[in-house]
């Protein structure tokens, strides 16, 4: 049972991590375009961002950790 | 005259290519374990980038040369395909992956804070640096002694022009050296690059950085951070020495500081201060009252024909110690010893026609800073 | 994102033409006069900033000081990165997409036209209050475009008020031209022309637009603490009163970052619509280039700190920023291989906007290359602060968004002006610039690594022989740009006609309109299938 | 034309308001930045706690404190640390001392500002009570000696051995009220 919300948001956040990996196919963009309006995109944009943000910062203390033991 | 034409880019860039000595174009591996970690890992990104380059230029001029209307291509349909995007996209992401890991390392390394066998603050002054070895009581100031004509092309340059110094800082080989930067009005940058060590010293701040030299020799540097009218003119200049010439030239250094002191004591001529003086106004004063003592209208005041110069000896003698708040005149009686004090201010008011006859000794220069 | 269109709009100009004298140029709300103007000023900018930047050569011909006196020479430098970015990159920017979006998006005109007009004459003013700063008593600003404090708040010399109230009025025009922009985007597409069809220079101005609204804001903040800290008493970055000099530079490059992208998404824009045309190929992957570039609108504001990596930051700001850099770094610069696999088995003429694109493509990749070493933080110890940075960011700005505003001036003029511009002059242009920039900047690389510090009026010997090359390489370039203003003026004034298509491969909604296009175009929206 | 002038209007509201959230945030970014500074010890900021919990000393580890005193700008006053290295367990409270003189014929008002490096340990160094904590007055030719208390939290990372400590003392005697001053006295000389 899809919930379309549920994978509306998914959809999002995928689209959003394919943004910042720089490559994305066109029928997605079709589908992204066409589906929501684009608040729910940057939100999910934000929010993945910040998810990098905390990302990097974790391997930052891995890699302190790693050198500092 | 088209089709020749496109041959010119590759020899206007090959002319900037090494002929003489004097064209050295890379970074150099340094003195340090670091600095020549460092080097390898410019190196290592610069071949990667190198290689990369290659690639993509290589595809790009060979369809340049043969996807060329004139030549008959067709323009195929094709624009996109995702999977080739994301290859695109992994194999340089792979790439810095790989270079991360040796920087990291590095990076780490380089922020190590095991005890250091010497401390010595650096502070940086508006152009000048000044070194005070920590524990050691030894605190000099280091200006550039590339003399004004060279600048304004009345003399011919120095082989070191633009990067010598009169008390260059002296460092024993092997040994851990911290060092503690720190600036006295705006922001200075500490560079050495055979050290490997670049600090920016900030007033109200303190920074620290540390090196081991593993060679004797002398390093050359500069500051590297917009500092003002002398940012070009305040070099760093290091001068690695093993152990037992080290500890000799603590022990000379230490007793020329007393020789110093004594010399406060003895009596100088007028016409030795006003020599002396003129030594010490030329390193130190004609940054921005000029050689000539006129000063630069507008800027800084000229000293020839200048009420203060002419007027009260002790006013003058005040604003020479203590410098003027709200403007550029520093504080010259932590700067220099009472001898030099005495001399330039001798000289000061015997110069350029200031003929007034005073000499100030340097007793009375003593007497004050009690 | 073929858009084909069903009937020829660009009725003959039966509305009322511009009006007469010079009244038409003060009180313009025609979006083709005002990205005129922007043009006229930026070129204006770029030949008074490149004058200064002549200066800056000929001191640093040989090693003494020849010419100038350092403090002078400090202006000079500063001067002259300030009128280059606010005053020719910016403005030409901002000109292009006054020019080309309506007409790309099927708008009659922008959103909001008298603001539109009033966006471009505050720059005027803005610009002659910071030049009139050189005239004044202690010099104009001489502390670099980046301004660091102490040595722009408490040593400035007092021309450094009017230092910053030219540019709160820069940063006032660049917000008012984004909003501008993003309105006309978003409300006054024609129908038909929805979000997926939109040309990707629109796209990349759009994203440029939220970032300049986004950062200025944050210019125009720190500008007004150094105000309060010069005036007002108060020590945001004075050390003595709890200030900190370090905050003013996280602040400054919190905003710095994000306008190194607005200075060069336009020029990805620009490029993108030129390779395919004269590739006769549509441009590859359309949808990755509109994804990585709105995705930098976010990312660019995580990485500012790498201009910092000297100034004493702990080991774990280090790399956070060194790991975060080279994170984004790929996505933005793997655009490059776009373009490429565009040219791929296209059908390519070489024509001079199709030269600037591709010397834009080959010199841009270079100062990336050069961005990916400085971005190794423990590499950066040696290159921060020196020539390498000088050739770096001047790599990614003079062929970069330099270039792609020539290549643009180019594949624009005939539609215009209605002329073809004279082909050999332009060619002859492109290829004394292409030699100059990389005599000037190719040289600076081996300077920076050899050990030569920035903005220094004098050097020593071992970098005799690079500087002076690099001053013959900038009396180059900066020549042959008389080229190619006398080539723009010969253009307006006659020459072949140009056809409404002018280019054979050329594609979008501004090609549908004739040669010169008229006056008002639009006036009714055209139908898109 | 009127509903797309509303949709406009609505738009450019929400992008000027946009602009001025961001002026403010250019602003919010300094107690941004304290704060920030506070948590990573950026910049070698340190932490004014006032009095502090007395634990007992943790003998095993010795850490070498050095003080430093630098004077900025044309700061006659001599200002130097009693002693320049002090070895201090962590946990354990210590009083130090910097020497100061006004060599200068008129009163003297400082401030005095503290930094630590390693900037790792500047969160780790707790100052009960210091001179930097207010400003310093000293009539002409007198001489003080400014107390320092401070401890060394137990949680130091380990691989930290020695600390500096410096303090930059600044000259902030209150200028004469702007009207009496003539424009050639406030102008810094352009450098």
């Amino acid at each position: 049972m899809s919930n379309p919300k549920k994978n509306g948001l998914l959809k999002a956040a995928f689209s959003a991590l394919a943004a910042m990996f720089g490559v994305q196919s066109e029928r997605n963009r079709q589908e992204d375009f066409s589906s929501g309006s684009p608040l729910r995109y940057l939100l999910t944009g934000v929010l993945m961002v910040a998810l990098f943000v905390a990302s990097v910062i974790l391997l930052v203390r891995l890699a302190l950790m790693l050198a500092g033991g | 005259m088209i089709k020749r034409v496109w041959l010119l880019p590759w020899i206007g860039s090959l002319v900037s290519l090494p002929a003489a000595a004097a064209w050295d174009v890379n970074i150099t591996p340094g003195a340090t374990a670091i600095s020549r970690e460092v080097y390898d890992l410019h190196m290592t990104i610069f071949w990667i980038c190198v290689a990369i380059g290659v690639v993509v230029f290589g595809v790009m001029f060979w369809s340049i040369i043969h996807h060329r209307k004139s030549r008959g291509a067709e323009a195929r349909n094709f624009h996109e395909n995702t999977a080739v995007e994301i290859l695109w996209t992994l194999i340089p992401f792979v790439i810095l992956i790989a270079m991360a890991i040796p920087a990291t390392a590095t990076l780490i390394k380089m922020y190590d804070n095991t005890d250091a066998d010497i401390d010595i603050q650096v502070t940086g002054y508006q152009w000048k640096w000044r070194y005070q070895y920590l524990g050691q009581d030894i605190d000099f100031f280091s200006s550039l002694t590339t003399p004004n004509e060279q600048i304004d092309n009345e003399a011919p340059k120095g082989e070191n022009y633009l990067l010598e110094v009169d008390h260059p800082l002296v460092l024993p080989v092997g040994k851990k050296i911290r060092f503690l930067f720190t600036a006295n009005d705006v922001i200075h940058s500490w560079w050495v690059p055979d050290l490997a060590v670049k600090k920016d010293a900030i007033p109200g701040f303190i920074n620290e950085s540390w090196a081991i030299p593993e060679e004797s020799g002398i390093y050359r540097g500069q500051c590297t951070e917009l500092c003002g009218r002398g940012h070009g003119f305040m070099p760093i200049v290091v001068e690695v020495k093993p152990q037992a010439e080290f500890e000799q030239w603590l022990a000379d250094t230490r007793e020329a500081t007393v020789a110093q002191a004594a010399s406060a004591t003895e009596e100088w001529s007028l016409e030795q201060l006003i020599e002396h003086g003129e030594q010490v106004y030329n390193t130190t004063c004609a940054a921005c009252h000029q050689a000539t003592g006129q000063g630069i209208p507008g800027a800084f005041p000229a000293l020839a024909g200048s009420p203060v110069a002419l007027g009260d000896i002790d006013a003058h003698i005040n604003i020479v110690l203590h410098g003027k708040a709200g403007t550029a005149m520093q504080a010259f009686g932590a700067q220099l010893n009472a001898v030099d004090l005495a001399a330039v201010i001798t000289y000061e008011r015997n110069a350029w026609g200031n003929d007034t006859g005073d000499s100030v000794s340097p007793q009375r220069i003593t007497e004050l800073q009690q | 994102m073929d858009t084909t269109l069903s009937q020829t709009v660009g009725t003959t100009d039966h509305g009322h033409g511009p009006a007469k004298g010079l009244g038409r140029w003060f009180f313009t709300t025609n979006h083709k006069d005002i990205g005129t103007l922007y043009l006229w000023f930026s070129l204006l900018m770029f030949l008074t900033g490149g004058c200064m930047a002549l200066m800056i050569r000929a001191e640093l011909f040989q090693p003494g000081l020849q010419l100038v006196r350092p403090e002078f020479f400090n202006q000079m430098t500063t001067m002259h990165g300030l009128i280059m970015v606010f005053g020719a990159v910016m403005p030409a920017f901002v000109g292009l997409a006054n020019w080309m979006v309506p007409m790309m998006v099927g708008a009659p005109d922008m959103a909001l036209p008298r603001m539109n007009n009033w966006s471009f004459w505050i720059l005027p003013f803005a610009f002659s209050l910071m030049l009139s700063t050189l005239f004044m008593e202690g010099g104009g600003p001489n502390f670099g475009w980046t301004f660091y404090a102490p040595l722009s708040t408490t040593y400035a010399p007092p021309s450094v008020t009017f230092f910053i109230f030219a540019v709160h009025m820069m940063g006032v025009s660049s917000i008012m031209g984004a909003i501008n922009i993003i309105a006309t985007i978003l409300n006054l597409r024609a129908p038909g022309m929805t979000m997926m069809k939109l040309p990707l220079f629109v796209w990349t101005w759009l994203i440029t637009a939220f970032l300049l609204i986004a950062v200025m804001p944050v210019l125009a903040g720190v500008v007004t603490m150094m105000l309060m800290d010069i005036h007002f008493g108060t020590s945001f970055f004075n050390a003595a009163g709890g200030g900190d000099p370090v905050l003013f530079q996280h602040v400054f490059w919190f905003f710095g970052h994000p306008e190194v992208y607005i200075m060069i998404l336009p020029a990805f824009g620009i490029v993108s619509e030129i390779i395919p045309t004269f590739a006769r190929k549509r441009l590859f992957g359309y949808a990755s280039m509109v994804y990585a570039t709105s995705s930098i609108a976010l990312l660019s504001f995580l990485v500012w700190a790498h201009h910092m990596f000297a100034v004493g930051m702990p080991l774990a700001g280090e790399l956070f920023f060194m790991f975060a850099t080279m994170l984004i770094a790929v996505p933005t610069g793997v655009k490059v291989f776009n373009w490429v696999a565009t040219m791929y088995h296209g059908s390519m003429t070489f024509e001079t906007p199709m030269l600037f694109a591709l010397s834009f493509v080959v010199l841009f990749t270079i100062g990336g290359f050069s961005g990916l070493m400085l971005a190794i933080a423990p590499a950066d110890f040696q290159y921060h602060d020196t020539y390498f940075v000088v050739a770096h960011f001047h790599y990614v700005l003079v062929p970069g968004a330099i270039f792609s505003i020539m290549a643009g001036a180019y594949y624009w003029l005939p539609k215009w002006t209605g002329h073809m511009y004279n082909e050999s002059l332009g060619k002859a242009h492109f290829w004394l610039s292409f030699v100059g920039v990389n005599i000037t900047f190719f040289p600076m690389h081996f300077l920076g690594l050899a050990g030569m510090p920035r903005r220094i009026p004098d050097y020593a010997l071992q970098f005799a022989d690079f500087n002076a090359v690099a001053s013959t390489g900038a009396f180059i370039f900066g020549l042959s740009q008389l080229l190619f203003v006398y080539n723009i003026i010969s253009c307006i004034r006659g020459g072949e006609r140009a056809t409404d298509q002018v280019w054979e491969g050329s594609h979008g909604l501004e090609w549908t309109l004739p040669s010169p296009v008229p006056y008002h175009t639009f006036s009714q929206p055209p139908v898109i299938k | 034309m009127d509903a797309l002038q509303r949709k406009n209007r609505r738009l450019i509201l929400q992008l000027v308001l946009g602009g001025l959230l961001m002026f403010g945030f250019g602003f919010a970014l300094v107690p941004l930045y304290d704060v920030f500074c506070r948590i990573t010890g950026l910049n070698g900021k340190i932490t004014n706690t006032g009095p502090v919990a007395v634990e007992e000393a943790d003998s095993s580890r010795d850490i070498r404190v050095q003080f430093i005193g630098v004077n900025n700008e044309a700061m006659p006053w001599e200002f130097r640390p009693l002693l320049n290295t002090v070895s201090v367990n962590p946990g354990e409270m210590r009083q130090m001392a910097f020497f100061a003189r006004n060599p200068t014929a008129r009163r003297m008002v400082a401030q005095a500002i503290p930094s630590v490096t390693p900037s790792e340990a500047a969160q780790y160094l707790h100052k009960v009570s210091c001179f930097c904590f207010d400003q310093q007055a000293l009539e002409a030719d007198e001489r003080m000696e400014m107390p320092l208390l401070f401890v060394i939290d137990k949680k130091l990372p380990p691989d930290i051995h020695t600390i500096t400590l410096s303090y930059t003392l600044f000259d902030i005697t209150p200028v004469l009220p702007v009207a009496q001053i003539k424009t050639a006295d406030i102008q810094r000389s352009p450098l």
